[in-house]
Order: structure tokens, then sequence, then C-alpha cells
């Protein structure tokens, strides 16, 4: 098998090599890449769409029905994660927690349940016990870092970043909650349920845009067609329409990153993880 | 000055050698964690570095900025992994660690 | 003042760089996971602040609003830097104690 | 960007990757794998893809590491190669 | 013992207790949104509003889990601590970059485990502490509970033996905390 | 041979990527656990990411984002923009769509890979395979 | 004003994705009749669009209103018309047919699963409608991350192995394609299809170019499993759930197949292909062996689902080896091959998921006595099987026909010979299963679900798309002149072979 890759791997990789000598040089300002489209995306789009970043007016204009679709990837991922490992069958083992003593009760094949409230805490098998410092530091950064992710989802047109990253980074706060405190708060918190919407609502919200597009007379996500309804003039509506997208971009995104996380280290349980 | 940020650049990268060194070499688990851990650090000042020698500084300090909130992320999240398991070594770890 | 600041500028760029270089070696040349954490979590930790803060300091050159909201946003980036790095190491630290790793001690070596 | 800096990293970047593959651990390979990714960044930073840059910061650190983290945790750290 | 006049747990002062974080809380991230976005245009500000709304909506119960008249002093002589802390930062950095830099480091360093009995109680200041135990070097806490008792790693005799110290009286005085001597 | 040294040395990056796909490429063909595959995968995607990454660079080019645009994109004065000092935008949007895929791979092949644990207790593939000829 | 049934086409089955996967928390009951609307009005659309294109040539769509170097667009012609009808036909019927199957196999997660699967077809309708190199790419990752999904559900036990398998490969196929991509956009600087086939000519001899067109056809074959690169393919489909392979298996490999022909014709140009390139011949001989293979592998099998994967081998040679004949006979033959299979293997999985649904396992002992207890689904069998072979007054026999003529013609005789092989063989093949369900009792080992203890047919709704499907094979025998003369003339007549 090794022999066998390995010839494999060389024969590609001499293929490659072989045409990389055809290539313009690295850097190079008068290649074809550099000369063909991109000279309109540079000089054009300022006028045309109103938005300084070229990377955002490329990705959410001229090639908004890529980013749709890498949208509805992502949501695919979402629904892919839900769909191999969620299982819906609350786990029969149980161990609860004796607050005041610190008792551990084991319940073993039962259904019975015990109240969880001030006196009892309903824990995890490899239950470990909060860490002070970890909890609060992470407590005081969290609403930070979840204005970060929503900044950067508002400034994608000034400033790198966009409904990607900023979904991301607000995804990843939501992580930080279920590492610190631990899972059963975090899935408490923002609910399976809410979650499922917000993966939806995200992307309709970016199909939606389009089809209203479509309704006011253009193409699928022609955003200047919105000038009909917005107070705007059609270059500056094509900025806020690219606002709208990545809005619905990052709620997206942000909504199937906690939820795949959720699903990976519960297993599917939803009930205790990392 | 752009002299000086790229020769800070190209230094923290030499440094970076060293990090990386224990990161691959371990020998635990944790070494390589606190290697990695050091390499984004650096990761985080090399950005605005190269942001300096672009001269755009300002749309580099965004990305530095996410560096340093998910850098934390991705340490909580490995070494809460020591928390719920016990046991430091993997099966295979445990020849390297004892000697 | 050009002068100045650009001196200053230097200092804390060529500090940062030494505690950023303590930090390597130390993480090399010390001799146990726990020692290795002292030098990784702590002198990094300074040498972000002394780096970062000359930087901030070269964009306040030319003073205007955006440079001064620029330079506050790097010295967010130190503030962040010192809230988590010490939590970090410290969570590493737990883990290792957690994990059973047992710290080096002078005694062992003789 | 200075071709000394691209290179410096591109060398480090094989580096991580090889190391990545060849270590005996899994939660070993999935920190590795987050340097590999922070080496990325700065490649792709320094090549002036500032999006791309910001996209593998978030998703390297932030989001991919993770996901490895939390599926090691749920299945084994043991691998033969 | 009297009794006090509104209950802990009574609605009334939890709905209270709730509507000072969120105020709080909003205050904070929109000052935060404003060094961040460094622009001031309606539209952004307007969605700088609606972010720090929605964050402190849901989020309040995380900066601010309880009102407490002290907060306001607690914050300013906070900030007043850090620069003292700083430079005490500075100063032990220099002898932990000696010790890397020694060409005999195995035999100055002794690295060993103590643990200490501070008598702090609140949440903040003994993460307070903690950061700083691990921050000035030498030293890093490994453990820390709320009975106030930490466990730390030193990297040397001399840094394990400067411990508690002056830090531990800066901290308690910044939160208000009462500490008992143990010596 | 000057010439040739000039011709490796203005492609270095393409030189470089191709090692890198190699590298996941072998992983993903040779290695027997199925995550150190995954992490193959991961790193062969990545480079192609480098590849384009590296079309769209331009010597003396700033960042695809247009200076002191801010206010004046419409209406005032308009600003001369010159296709040479900017980065070319096209590559990095097509990545940024190929990072998403690649994370949306990744996270459903983890989730297949704790489904697989669930099922056999390994991830190695030849145990794997061994344990569906022993049934 | 241009015609909004292209947008129309994949934003019905996307937006009813959308809708089923929020009904799925909200209301169950609904998420059935949102994908079957879905579906209709998307078959609806691709009506429509045959019956432009056939006339107008080519339909395009810009989307975002951008004009096309800098937008996307979308072209679709007669022949692409005709693949989207083929492929909103049978995700229609599929869905109506598996939906028993699907309530009593996904339970309480089937809402889930239609919003899969509607995602699924929305790619492969992207992946067909496309104008642009890059926008198929993000619809093929659509269409094979929904797939592993799908293929992940089946048999609880091999499923999910199959389906990393299939993760891995597929990820090396859409990798390769991106980086042919690449390859071409660093020489040309375009990514329209149209734009860069402009470009084209005066780079012919470049190397480059050549590694472009070797990557993508690389990856376009990993994705559809043409022979030494087919390892993925038997296990994803025999693993899958039943409802789910009926519709990868006959529409996943076809439509990469006509990629492959619309790679060739409007990107890189035949004259590149067939006459820079000395690649003809190669590409056909590695066809008879495809056909071959396929052929003497589906001989050894004893389970009836492997056996079919490995029809689909076979198949996917003859397609393969037409296209690549480099003569108009064989394209008609291929093409027309690409509808024929289409529904063959529908056909063929119809019947297999109406056998899994009555009976436990599908080896041949199972199998045994079937006819008895299922005759029409019995029947539907024999004239897919004979569909296959390619006995005369079914379809299958007019694109062979078309395939033997083009192989004469290029002289080409061991594709010819190939092709008259594996016809032989797939006759004992399909005789040798007839024989087993017909004359043999039914054995002990037979599970069957029955109240009293004997085997029934399927439930009607399963049976009337095996009706209409067995019909439809035999009205398209009938009716090949004038797909020919309709949708293939027209399509030739834009791009002439050389």
């Amino acid at each position: 098998m090794k022999f066998f890759g390995f010839l494999i791997v060389s024969l590609c990789g001499g293929l490659l090599l072989y045409a990389s000598s055809e290539f313009p040089d690295w850097g190079d300002p008068d290649s074809p890449a550099s000369r063909h489209l991109s000279p309109h995306y540079i000089e054009e789009s300022l006028a045309e769409t109103g938005v300084p970043n070229l990377v955002t007016s490329v990705l959410a204009d001229y090639r908004s029905f890529d980013t749709m679709f890498e949208t509805a990837v992502i949501f695919c991922a979402g629904l892919a994660c839900l769909l191999l490992l969620r299982k819906y069958k609350p786990e029969t083992d149980r161990y609860y927690r004796h607050i005041p003593t610190g008792v551990i009760l084991h319940f073993k094949n039962s259904r019975k349940s015990l109240p969880v409230g001030s006196e009892f805490e309903l824990m995890d098998a490899d239950w470990v016990p909060y860490d002070l410092v970890i909890k609060t530091v992470c407590r005081i950064l969290i609403p930070f870092i979840q204005l970060y992710a929503l900044y950067v989802v508002a400034h994608g047109d000034f400033s790198p970043g966009g409904g990607f990253q900023g979904g991301v980074i607000f995804g990843s706060s939501l992580i930080l909650l279920a590492i610190s405190y631990n899972l059963r708060t975090a899935v408490q918190r923002i609910k399976e349920r809410v979650l499922g919407f917000l993966c939806v609502l995200g992307v309709l919200i970016y199909a939606g845009l389009g089809v209203l597009c479509m309704f006011l007379g253009g193409e699928f996500l022609d955003y200047s067609r919105l000038a009909a309804i917005l107070p705007a003039d059609p270059v500056h509506v094509r900025a806020l329409g690219m606002l709208g997208v990545e809005i619905g971009v990052g709620i997206a995104v942000m909504a199937v990153m906690a939820a795949i996380y959720v699903n990976i280290a519960s297993a599917g349980r939803h009930d205790e993880g990392l | 000055m752009n002299a000086l940020f790229l020769g800070t650049a190209l230094f923290l990268c030499f440094l970076m050698l060293f990090s990386l060194y224990r990161a691959i070499f371990g020998p635990t688990v944790l070494d390589r964690l606190v290697g990695v851990n050091a390499i984004g650090s650096k990761t985080l000042v090399l950005l605005l570095l190269i942001g300096m020698i672009y001269g755009r500084v300002e749309m580099f300090v965004d990305i530095a900025l996410a560096y340093g909130f998910l850098n934390f992320v991705t340490v909580l999240a490995a070494s809460r992994y020591f928390h719920k398991r016990k046991g430091l070594y993997g099966e295979s770890e445990q020849v390297q660690s004892e000697e | 003042m050009e002068l100045l600041i650009n001196s200053f500028v230097v200092i804390c760029l060529v500090s940062g760089l030494v505690f950023f270089a303590g930090g390597s070696v130390g993480i090399i040349r010390m001799p146990d996971f726990y020692s290795r954490l002292h030098p990784a979590g702590k002198l990094d930790t300074l040498g972000i602040m002394a780096v970062v803060l000359g930087l901030a300091l070269f964009e306040l050159k030319q003073w205007s609003l955006a440079s001064v909201l620029l330079s506050l946003k790097m010295m967010l980036i130190v503030f962040f830097v010192f809230l988590s790095s010490p939590t970090a190491t410290h969570s590493i630290v737990d883990a290792g104690i957690r994990a059973g790793l047992a710290p080096w001690t002078k005694t062992k070596r003789s | 960007m200075h071709w000394q800096l691209d290179l410096f990293i591109l060398t480090l970047v094989i580096f991580c990757a090889l190391a990545a593959i060849s270590v005996k651990d899994l939660l070993s390979t999935a920190i590795l794998f987050g340097a590999y990714s922070f080496m990325m960044c700065l490649l792709w930073a320094g090549m002036g893809a500032v999006d791309v840059a910001f996209t593998e910061a978030s998703v390297g650190a932030g989001v991919s590491t993770v996901f490895f983290v939390a599926a090691v945790f749920r299945t084994t750290r043991r691998t033969k190669d | 013992m009297k009794k006090p006049v509104f209950p802990a747990d009574s609605p009334l002062v939890r709905r209270l207790q709730s509507a000072f974080s969120f105020v709080c809380t909003f205050c904070f991230l929109f000052a935060l949104w404003l060094v961040l976005s460094g622009k001031f245009e309606p539209l952004l500000l307007g969605l700088g509003f609606l972010a720090s709304f929605l964050v402190a909506y849901f989020f309040h119960d995380l900066l601010f889990p309880g009102f407490h008249r002290s907060y306001f002093a607690s914050s300013i002589r906070f900030f007043a601590y850090i620069p003292w802390l700083i430079v005490e930062i500075f100063k032990a950095n220099f002898h932990l970059l000696r010790l890397v830099f020694h060409p005999r480091m195995h035999d100055l360093i002794d690295p060993h485990i103590v643990s200490i009995r501070t008598g702090l109680s609140k949440d903040m200041s003994i993460v307070t502490m903690a950061n700083s135990i691990t921050l000035t070097p030498g030293t890093i806490t490994v453990t820390a509970n709320r009975e106030g008792l930490f466990t730390v790693h030193a990297i040397d005799r001399k840094s394990s033996r400067a411990l508690p110290g002056e830090m531990l009286g800066k901290v308690a005085a910044v939160f208000g905390d009462e500490v008992e001597r143990i010596e | 041979m000057v010439d040739l040294l000039t011709h490796i040395v203005a492609k270095y990056n393409y030189w470089l990527y191709i090692i890198l796909m190699m590298i996941g490429l072998y992983a993903m063909i040779v290695k027997n656990n199925l995550v150190k595959k995954l992490v193959g995968m991961n790193i062969f995607q990545t480079s192609i990411i480098l590849f384009f990454v590296s079309i769209g660079y331009k010597k003396g080019a700033t960042i695809p984002i247009i200076e002191n645009a801010h206010g004046n994109g419409h209406g005032g004065k308009q600003l001369l923009i010159r296709a040479a000092d900017y980065i070319n935008p096209l590559p990095h949007v097509l990545m940024l769509t190929a990072i998403v895929v690649s994370v949306a791979t990744f996270g459903v092949a983890l989730a297949l890979a704790v489904k697989i644990y669930q099922r056999y207790q390994t991830l190695e593939e030849d145990e794997i395979r061994m344990r569906l000829t022993r049934k | 004003m241009n015609s909004v049934a292209p947008a129309l086409l994949i934003l019905a089955p996307f937006l009813a994705a959308l809708l089923c996967s929020a009904f799925s928390w909200l209301e169950r009951r609904l998420c059935f009749p949102t994908a079957l609307l879905g579906l209709c009005v998307s078959l609806l659309a691709a009506l429509d669009l045959l019956l432009q294109a056939g006339p107008a040539g080519v339909i395009q769509y810009k989307m975002g209103g951008w004009s096309p170097p800098f937008g996307i667009e979308y072209r679709i012609d007669a022949l692409s018309a005709l693949v989207i009808l083929i492929i909103a036909c049978i995700a229609l019927l599929n869905l109506a047919a598996s939906h028993r199957q699907v309530l009593r196999d996904m339970q309480d997660r089937f809402g889930t699963f239609y919003a899969v699967y509607l995602l699924f077809v929305t790619g492969l309708f992207g992946v067909t409608a496309t104008g642009d190199l890059f926008n198929l790419y993000v619809l093929l990752e659509i269409t094979s991350l929904t797939g592993y999904a799908l293929i992940a559900m089946g048999d609880g036990d091999r499923g999910p192995l199959s389906s990393l398998n299939y993760l891995f490969i597929g990820v090396i196929g859409a990798s390769f394609y991106l980086l042919g991509v690449g390859y071409l956009y660093i020489m040309t600087g375009s990514l329209n299809m149209v734009d860069v086939a402009r470009l084209l000519p005066p780079l012919y001899g470049s190397s480059a170019i050549l590694v472009a067109f070797v990557f993508c056809m690389l990856g376009i074959w990993i994705k559809m499993a043409l022979f030494p690169l087919h390892v993925w393919l038997p296990n994803a489909y025999t693993y899958a759930p039943a409802a789910v392979s009926r519709v990868i298996a006959p529409l996943m490999t076809k439509v990469m197949v006509y990629v492959m022909i619309r790679l060739m014709f409007t990107v890189f140009g035949l004259e590149y292909v067939f006459e820079q390139l000395d690649l003809s011949r190669t590409v056909v001989w590695l066809a008879t062996l495809a056909v071959l293979a396929g052929a003497v592998m589906a001989l050894a099998q004893r389970d009836l689902r492997k056996m079919f994967s490995y029809v689909i081998v076979s198949e996917i040679g003859y397609m393969v080896g037409g296209a690549w004949l480099g003569n108009e006979l064989g394209f008609t033959g291929a093409v027309l091959h690409i509808l024929n299979d289409a529904l063959m293997t529908f056909a063929l999985f119809l019947v297999l998921g109406n056998l899994l649904f009555r009976l436990r396992g599908v080896s041949f002992e199972d199998l045994r006595g079937s006819f008895v207890g299922m005759p029409w689904t019995m029947a539907g069998f024999v004239l897919a099987g004979l569909s296959i072979i390619g006995v005369p007054p079914t379809c299958g026999f007019f694109s062979k026909w078309y395939l033997i003529l083009a192989g004469l013609e290029a002289g080409a005789y061991q594709f010819v010979a190939a092709l008259v092989l594996s016809s032989l063989i797939c006759a004992v093949l399909f005789f040798r299963i007839i024989e087993i369900a017909f004359f043999e009792a039914p054995g002990p080992s037979s599970g069957d679900t029955g109240q009293n203890g004997q085997l029934r047919e399927a439930p009607v709704s399963m049976l009337i798309p095996l009706g209409l499907v067995s019909i439809s094979l035999l009205a398209v025998g009938v009716y090949a002149g004038s797909v020919v003369r309709g949708v293939i003339a027209p399509f030739l007549g834009l791009y002439p072979i050389p």
C-alpha cells in the first residue's frame, strides 16, 4: 500500500510540477489572472456597488449566487450532523449530586428523576468540579466576544470579515460557554429548537432577499431593485443588500457551528460533553 | 522603519522554530499544547507586523483581535480534555515518557 | 518628536523580542512541563504587550481620531491577552495535575 | 510581502503538516493541526488575502480544532500510525 | 440578626438586579462598539445599538451576575491596581529572563508546589489573585477554590517565599474583601 | 543553469504547494487511521487554497480593500483606482467558499468518525475490516 | 426580461428544503407536502425549459443581474434541459414512491431527511444548469455532502463506514476538479465556461492546459466511478437506505457523465479534445475495460444490490466510451444512454426498494419464489432487465445500437466486442435471477412480513411509480428517434464534431 500510494503521489506531483513551468511568475502583475477579470472588479466595483472591500463586493454581489450555496453547504453540514448523530432517547443512567453534602447518587436503568434545583444537581458521568478561574474569566469574556462577532458581521463592507467570520466567532463564543460551564447548561440556555430555527432563518434571509428582488422585477439577487422599497439610491442599496445577506450568513453559520459542536461533543445526546 | 518591522517579523519566525520544536517533539501532549500556545501568541504579533509592512494595519488588527480570543478557546478545549479524561498518555506514548 | 517616538518604538520592539526570545529559549531549556509553562505563559504575554505597545505608539505618529482609535484597539488586544493568557496557563497546569503528571524536582535529578 | 518571510513560513508549514500526520497520538494531531492552521493564516495574511486569513483564523483557531478535540474526546486517542 | 428589608430572592430585587446588569452590560458593550467601529454613521451606530442590545439582553447575567453596591468603587480601584501589577510583572520578569538564559539554569531552579491560604472569599477577588499570581513570574496558580485556598507551582524558592506578600492586601482592598491574617 | 535557477525561484510558491499537496494526498492514501486520513484530507484542501491565493498575489500591490474610500464611494469626488495597485480579489472570494466547504466536510466527516467509533470501538481501518470479516 | 424558469428550477427545491427543515421542528406532517410541492414546481420549470430550449438554442439567466464573465450565468441548452427533466422526474417519482418507506425507517427524523434530499436534488439541478466553472464545484460539493449524509443513514452496520470512504474519495475527486479549474484560471483568468472556451484556442499547446484537462477529467471520473476509480461505489450504493440509493444510483453518475460531456464540448472544445490530444484511443480502451470489469464483477455477486452496483459500473463504461469515440453516432448513443440508463437503473432500484420493503434481504436465497408473492414488482424487474440486456422493443436496445454503430465507424472493435459480451453477461445475470424467482419454491429463510406468513405485493404507492417507469422504458424506446431529432441534433448543431 505504501509503495502504491507513493507511486500515485509521485505521478500526480510530477504532472503538476511539469505543468507549473508554464505558469506566469509568482506575483507577476501581467499574468492573465490579473489582467482579464480582476481589473473590472477593482476599478468599477466601488462605483457600482459602493463597497470598499472588494472581496465582500465580489463575494456578496457579483458572485452572490455562489455564496448562497456556500451558506447552503454549511446548512447541509448542520443537517447532516443532526441526521447522523442525534439520539432523542435520554440515557437511563443518571447521576445526581446532593449539593449541600456533595454526595453523588447514581440511578441505574430507572426512569425516575429527582427534582433538579437548589438541592439536587444533574451531573455528567465524568463530572469534574467547576474551575472557578476559568469560569469567571469566560463569563467576562463571552459578551465581549459576541459583540466583537457582531461588529465583524456589520463591518464586512469596510474591513476584512463579514458574515461567515462573524458567525464563526459568535459560534465559538457559544462553544466557549459550553466548555467553561458545562454542556448541559449551554444546551439549556440555547435550546436546540432555537438553533434549528436560526439555521433555517439565516439561509432563508439570504434566499428571501434574492426572491424579493425577483418580485421587484429583477433577476435573482439583483439588489439594485431593492431601491424601490428602501430609501437609498441604487448604488448604495446594493451595499445595504449585501449587509442583509451577510447578516443572514452570520446567523446561519453561528447556529450551525454551535449545533455541530454540541452534537459531536455529546455524541448526539445533548447532555454531557467536553 | 519597514526594515525594522521585517527584521522583527523574521526574528519572530525564527523563534517560532523553537516553539515548533516543542510542539513537534513533545514529549507529552501538554508540552505540545504549550508549544502551540506560544506559536499562537507569536502569530498574533506577526499578523500586526505584516499589517505594518503593508502599511494597512487597521485591516489586520481585527484578525489579531480574533486570534486573541480564539487561541484561548482552543487551549481551553484541549486542556479540558484532561479534566474529563484521566490519563495523560495514549498507549503509544507510554514508552517515550518513561525514560 | 518623531525621532523620540521612533526610538521609543524601537526600544519597545527590541525589548519585546528579548522577552519572546526568553520565552522560546525557556520552552526548550526547562526540564519539565510545569517549569516550561513559566516562560511560555508569561514572557510571551509580556512580549506581546511590549511589541503591540510599540506598534500602537508608531500608529500614533499621525495624530487623528482614526489612529487614536486604532491604538486603542491594539491596547484592547493587550487587555484581552492579559485576561486570557494567565487563564489559559492555569488551565493547562490544572490539566497536567489532573492527568497525573508528576512535577520535576531537584531530588529526582541527583 | 517579502519573500524571506513567505519562504520561512512555508517551510514551517511543511514541517507542521509532516508532524501532524506522523505523530502517534490523535490529540497531538489535533493540536498540531491547530498550529498548521495558524501558519496558514499567516501565509495568507502575508499574501494580502486578509479575508481568507480572517476566515482561516476564525475557523482554524475557533472551530475546527475544537471540533477535532471534541471528536477525539468522544472517540479515542489511539492510533497506530 | 436583623431581617433585611428586601430578601435577596424576592422577585422585585431580582428584577432590579437584572435590569441593573442589563444596563451596565449595554453601556460597556456600546462603548466597546464605538472603539471597535471608529465610524460614526447613523447606520452603523444603529447597528451597534442593536448589537449591544441583543447581546446584553440575552447574556447580561454573564458579565454582572448580581447587583452589588461596591461595583463602581471596585472597578475604579481595579484600574488603579493594574499599573502596579504591570510594574510588578516587569520587575519579576527580569528574574525569569535571567533564569532562562543562565548557563547553569538547572542548578538555580527548584520547582515545587506550595499551598497558601488567603482568606479571600469573593469570586472576583479570587480570580484576580489567581491571575496575578500566574502573571508574576516564578509562580503559577494550579488550583484556586472558593475558600481562598491556592495551590501554586513555583519555579524556585525565592518566588514562593514572596507569596502572598503585598499583592494579597492590594487585591483584598480592591474588592473590599476581609482577610484574616494567617501567619 | 542560471536560467533554471531564476525559473525555480520565481515560482517557488507553486513548487512548495505541490509538496504540501502531495503530503496530504499521501496521508490520505497510506494512513490506516480514519482521523489521520481526515487530517491528510484537510492538508490537501488547504494546499489547493494556497495555490489559488498564490494566483491572486501581485507584487507591489496592496490588500484588496480600497483606501480612503469611506464616504466617497458615490456622489462625492471620484477616487482614481488603478488595477495594478490592488491584489486580485477573485481568488480570495473563491477560496473563502472553498474554506467553508472544507470546514463543512470536516464537520460531517468527524460526525461520521464518531458514529463509526460507536459501532466498532476503533478508528483503525484494518481492525474495522477484521471485525467485519469475522462476523 | 428573461424567463424566470432557470431560477425557479433551483429555488423551488431549495426553499422547500429550508421550509421542510423548519417544519421538522414545528409540524411534521407538513414536510412531505412541502417537498412534493417544491419538486412539482421544478418539474414544471424543467418542462418549460425543455420546450423553450429546443427552438431557442440556449437559455441564459444572469444571477444578480451581472453580465456573464463578471457574474454567474446559467446556460441551459437542449441537452441540459433534457437531463434536468430526467432529474426532476426521477426525484419526484422517488419522493412519492419512498414516502412510506421513509416514514417507516426514519421515524422522527424524516423532516430533516426530506430537507437533505431536496438539497441533493437542488445540487444536481445546479450542476446541470450552471455556466460557471467554480459554481459547478460548489454545487458538486452540495450534492456530495448531502450524498454522504444520506448514504450514512442506511444500514447501521456498514453505512457510516462506506460513507466515510466515499467522502474521502469524493473529496479527492472534487479537489482534483478544483485544481483543474485553478490551472484554467491561472492560464486564462476567467471562470465562465463560454469565456474560457473563447480564450483557450491560443493556449492549446500549453502543458498547463493539458494538466488542467487531465485533472478535471480525473476528478469527474472519480465522482462518476469509471472503472479503476470505482472502488467507493459498490459499498456506498449497497449500504445506503433504499429511498436514497434509488435517487443517487440513477442520477449521480449520469449527471457526472453529462458534466464530462459539457466540459469536453463547451469548455475545452472538441477540436482540443479530439485533435490536439491523442487521448481518445486510451480512454476508449479504459471504457472497454470498465464495461468488461463491471459485467464480470457483477457476475460474481450473490446480492442483488451489489450486483446492480456493478452493472452501473459497466454502464458508465458505455457512456464514457460513446462520448470519447469522437463521432456523431457515438455521441448520440452516449446521450441516449444517459436517458435510458437513468430510467433503467431507477426501475431496477425501485424493484429493489419494493423487495426490501417486504423481504429481509435481497441475496439470491431470499428471492426464491418472489414472483408468486409480488408479481407486479417482478414484472417490472423483467422489463428493466430486458432493457439492460438490450432487447429490441425496450429503450436499452437503441442506445446500444448507436454505440455499436459508432464503434464500428471509429474502428474501435474492442469496444464493440465488449458491448456485445457484456450484453450476453447481463442476459445470464438476469435470467439467472428470473429463474430463481420464478421457478424455485419459496424457502424457509425468505423473511416475509405478511400477516398470514404469505409474501405480499408492495403497497400501491410504490407500485405506481414502478409502473410509470416501466411504461416509459417502452415509450422512450419508441420515441428514441424524436429524442435524437429534438434534442441531440440541435445540440450537435451548436457544437459540431470535427
